[in-house]
């Protein structure tokens, strides 16, 4: 027990920082859907916080960051209960208090199935939903945040670099994502040619999405040190770069500045930085995110014309955003920054382990996922897709017997 | 002339503009409205969710458009066609009320009645 | 009397509001609504800023004042001089309705028609 | 048939809704509009606080019931009721307008007129 | 002089996060009014920061916090004018400085009156409140506040048990607002079969709460340690407990999921672990989280019926929140946690404490804020409530002059 | 490299704050605006975190921060290029890395023109505020800042005081408005009687400004020390007088309490507590608060009536409260607080370097803004005001694509 004060004022706050998250999201996501939805949309990912919160402690912890529960060969691909309701944990750690380690690492388990919810939003029944936020995370979340971060974990001791999520939480959410959109079904009706109903909101989630990433990142090394100060500063970057490139492709395009646009490109460079925000420097950063920026949005372009219904486009910000931040992290590692050479630095080799996460994790995202929801899909009284009336009046008065917005007059 | 009005549901206003300009009827605006016929209200919760009433009006998109008189039935049978819910309706389709307009002016031009429809 | 409708532009309001009191029609009540005529319609993004579509309709400020059938020529010509733009008029300028009204009672006191108004 | 519009005080809207169904009537629509009349308009800030203007209109709603012919002045006196304020009745208490309607059709059974009301 | 940065860091994000909550809690509120009084329920909130801020530094904070002014057989009941206008406050302290404390403790202040405006909101007097706000936090708060938390306040020397506000704050601001929603009597015209005129605010002003709560429980330690960090488990843990369930509560008597009720859950849920964050460990929370739901949910939905037009519902969340938070501190306190063992290890003596300190600061705060309404009640040019006509047109207009919301066009 | 945890984290945690304050700031002004132009105003805040934080890490702090490359008799007028793209900045430091101060000092950068947005909102071109956007950080933030607060700095020096930015981003901001409301020219069509479009928008931005000027002041000592409580505690002092004093002078002037009022009276009290907030105490700060308001009430008040068309009164707030804050700073400075007096402990002297830094700051503003501005105007494809339609049909179509709200039936 040697703890520092100053780690534990960073990490408390930056745990604060990545719960708030999760709010800005719900923003982020609901401002992006019709009015008729923004309540349903909304609570999609409000309720992630009640319900992960308490899986976490109980059983997902544990899961994640026990010891080796299924061992092949000296490498672990789950963790066992010996944390099960935090047992096990006493008032213990190095630099600061395990437990604080366990809600730090909690919050990240609240936003990454919040994530997925774009993917299904305006239809997606909101009684299978609380159902699948258990098994989501007990049997997607929990390992492969086992195989990446747990120093036992299969991935992690292949030395792929995942500073703070590019593949445990955003390539995962990206790749359920598809899972989810396919197996739910398109939305009924005209979906073409919506528009977000409440751009200020969307603005206001991607910049509390931004203050909180602040937490994600330069939290991911679990103390007030030098390498906090690069991931700030690197997460920064990107989203600005990416922000920016977004911005002005978009605008060579279409001859107009896209709020929900650059709000989007934000996200779009805080993916990418995310795996990579421990090991890069600025100029990697810039890269990153000018590229990331690219890559998502014609991913997303592409999108909108494809049979998937990733209604909030998931899988092309999150998906191929995780994806590409993966890659780029073997790429713009540099040994000073976090002990890990790149293949700018010669080490080609990491580029084999950076691929091997990302097909591992993406791969086993989809088809867990998948298995999941045809489960929840046939169950009596669950089910995945609401009635079609509930669907065209808005879930908003169907499913939760709220309006959104409600004026006083005529109303 | 008549203004044809017409109380639908929100969620059919696409499928309504396509059917009048299907139908040649190219000119409408369209309006917010709340209301209640045979179809009473929705539940909403009040409170801290902890208990519902039935608010007393529904929202309704209420489409409005002037047409000379010889395109009047066209245009109501479009716009029964655009909103009855399966064959045998169901409550809440809506109403249409058709009532004389004696002038019509284009601000543009000035041109008058059937001329600036 | 009758009913004067007019589908303005909503940047035209305030413009409106003090023709018609210049030419003394103290009366009226403003609706907002989406209209297409000639003008079809604005381009919005849709997705992420990635590509635009043409919504439907546009905004538009219905104005309606109820004046008596003396009235209604002044109004009319007030209405075109305040929303017509330039000399040749934009498309998008609007349209004037008018309609009939039998009957008009002012609630305060009771009293009707031309003397409601 | 006929059209009757009432332009009431927004916070009387449950008061007529109630009044509006006691007489029977139980089809209807709201709109929120803003209008001027006698009343001229409410005191908002402008700037920061620091100084403020008349603002040309006043927050109404308006209330559009379609009945037959037969049943207008019960509802006309229903709604007078229902909006007056005191004996006196106060400046903005509203103003009701009736005109024609030729046709009505229900969309859901096709029937038409007063049976569709 | 013997500070720790560590410390000072964390403290001053606290504080931080504790003023954020205010706005937070306007939201909350603001979004639950009808449209047209928007304005007036976000200015109550706001307002408390401004009044209470001047008024703590200059004479709130040494009555709270002085030495004994009024003393029976060695235990205060007030604090003295030893620290007036933050005279005898140097630049000295133990761990953070004095003055750190100073600042944390105000914003406590700020946000206990702001409270109780859900009782009487839509229908109180602007100028009125203005006044009350000075003589509530000198008469009501700062009296309570030193009994339970001054170290000569007689029931901190009876050892009653309220970490970061069970008492001082929300059964506090409950119990006025009972007096306030009695003196300042109903509102007008029906207010049955009201909603919320806006969803996304109420969820975002319960989202900043619980974000800024974590300042408020995890701060009140005053250090940057273990105990703060279990503090910040345990806050989360009842937040999520209660919102889950009343979420599940309200879907089994309603067939809807409401979010308004998972948001007035999960601050019942805070509200209850404010008193015992210091002293429970995760499984206490648990217990805490759920109990409370229940037990305020059923507060609520008693309450609809009550003559009393608590609007908000301040008495069935804070009120009754708080007074089961204190309870429960008494049964689940731990011995390792916070030193004090509680009923459930057998201490039934706690109980006891529990239950004066529970009566004592009701009693207060109903009776001395009845007291303080009804002077202002009769005093000429003041009074409660609004005119009918003010209340009827909504106090945005009438007492703000201003419209929360303007559109552009027919306007 | 001698780190203090204590001083990287709260000095990470003031950076999140100080990023999160533009966002805020997006929604204090686009509240003010009409709902036409709310995605346009937001905008011209955001885009701000996308181009000044590349601008910044490429040249703009060496310029600000870097050794002198014009010098006159041993004063510096602009750093050089030694910075040039975090060139020569290693992982050293002392308290913090040199980093962390790059990023902190990043915030300030990103803010300062977006404050400068209200100026010419609802009709200012995009694409031109890009390239503004370029060149007033190079032009005019960079060297202002290294005169005031780079150890070299002419202004730095002569002895000026300016803790947190009173000149550096206040006064200059306000005289850039000043220049930018001056060459744009006035909004076309009827500017009068407007209103604030979204009260709630405008309170949440005031209320995320004052969170993030915690940041902003007690971050500007770059410890976790006395410093940097006292400056919290002033901030939140001198913002909450000015609050009230504003409400309370705008009441007794129209007999309303405006929400928009009060939040602009916090905001100028935050204003012009910035320079002072490491020099005097919390009697000064109330004394601050409490002139600034009225000070700037009457200021706004008589903008106005001006011929300029400043729309969203940025030199009444921020040029003027800059400009006290600068002169106040120099009243009520105390040794025992930041080591210098000021004249109410017989220090005349500072108040001639306060004036000086005054005039030279706000001049150059003012002259090198209007130059650029100029400049721009002139270029083929730039330009500084939209066209006639585009204003009247609203930016946020004409420019962005994207309505604000959007209403999901007749729409
Ligand atoms: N007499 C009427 N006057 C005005 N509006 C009406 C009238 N009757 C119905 N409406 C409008 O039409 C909508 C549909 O009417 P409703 O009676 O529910 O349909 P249906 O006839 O299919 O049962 C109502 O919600 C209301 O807005
Ligand atoms: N026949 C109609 N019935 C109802 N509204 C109409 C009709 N024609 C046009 N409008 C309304 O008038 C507006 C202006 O019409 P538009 O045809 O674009 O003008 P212009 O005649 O100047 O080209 C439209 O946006 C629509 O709201
Ligand atoms: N001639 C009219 N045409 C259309 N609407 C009107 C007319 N006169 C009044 N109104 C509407 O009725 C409302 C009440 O009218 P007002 O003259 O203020 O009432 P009162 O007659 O009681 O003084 C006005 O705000 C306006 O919306």
């Amino acid at each position: 027990m040697n703890f520092d004060t100053g780690h534990i004022a960073w990490m408390l706050v930056a745990s604060a920082l990545v719960l708030f998250m999760t709010p800005g999201l719900a923003f982020f996501y609901g401002g992006l859907v019709r009015a008729k939805n923004v309540v349903s949309t909304i609570m999609y990912s409000f309720m992630s916080m009640a319900v992960v919160s308490i899986v976490w402690i109980l059983w997902g912890y544990s899961l994640a960051f026990g010891d080796s529960l299924i061992d092949i060969g000296g490498s672990s691909l789950l963790g066992d209960f010996k944390f099960f309701a935090l047992s096990n944990i006493g008032a213990g750690g190095e630099g600061i208090p395990d437990l604080l380690f366990v809600v730090f690492q909690m919050m990240f388990a609240i936003i990454t199935p919040a994530l997925i919810t774009g993917a299904f939003a305006e239809r997606f029944k909101f009684s299978t939903y609380l159902v699948f936020l258990v098994f989501w995370i007990t049997l997607v979340y929990a390992p492969i945040c086992h195989w990446v971060w747990q120093s036992d974990g299969w991935l992690f001791k292949r030395g792929a670099l995942d500073f703070a999520g590019g593949t445990v939480v955003h390539l995962n959410a990206g790749m359920a994502a598809v899972a989810a959109a396919w197996l739910v079904g398109k939305r009924r009706g005209e979906t073409e040619g919506l528009s977000a109903h409440n751009v200020p909101f969307v603005v206001l989630g991607a910049a509390i999405l931004w203050f909180g990433w602040f937490g994600f990142n330069a939290g991911s090394g679990l103390s007030a040190n030098f390498q906090a100060v690069n991931a700030f500063l690197v997460t920064n970057t990107a989203a600005a770069a990416a922000m920016l490139t977004w911005t002005i492709v978009g605008y060579l395009q279409t001859k107009k500045f896209s709020a929900v646009g650059a709000a989007t490109g934000a996200v779009a460079g805080l993916v990418a930085i995310t795996p990579a925000s421990g090991f890069v420097d600025a100029s990697g950063a810039l890269a990153i995110g000018v590229t990331v920026a690219l890559v998502c949005y014609f991913s997303a372009k592409f999108m909108e014309n494809s049979k998937l219904d990733d209604a909030l486009v998931v899988f092309g910000v999150h998906g191929v955003g995780g994806l590409w931040g993966a890659l780029m992290t073997g790429v713009f590692a540099l040994e000073s920054v976090g002990g890990t050479k790149g293949l700018i630095e010669g080490n080609g080799a990491i580029m084999i382990e950076q691929i091997i996460a990302v097909l591992a994790t993406g791969a086993y995202s989809l088809i867990a996922t998948l298995i999941i929801l045809k489960i929840l899909d046939v169950i009596p009284g669950l089910g995945l897709q609401v009635a079609e009336q509930t669907e065209s009046a808005g879930l908003d008065v169907s499913e939760h017997g709220e309006r959104g917005y409600v004026q006083d007059v005529a109303d | 002339m008549v203004k044809i009005e017409a109380v639908i549901r929100p969620e059919k206003v696409n499928v309504v503009v396509e059917a009048l300009e299907k139908v040649g009827c190219g000119g409408f605006h369209l309006l917010n409205v709340t209301g209640r016929g045979n179809q009473k209200g929705i539940e909403i919760f009040v409170g801290r969710g902890t208990s519902s009433a039935t608010r007393s009006s529904l929202p309704k998109t209420l489409v409005v458009t002037v047409v000379q008189d010889r395109d009047k039935d066209k245009v109501i049978e479009a716009l029964i066609d655009a909103n009855r819910t399966g064959e045998e309706g169901r409550i809440g389709d809506g109403k249409i009320f058709v009532s004389p307009v004696s002038e019509v002016v284009r601000v543009r031009t000035g041109e008058k009645d059937n001329k600036a429809l």
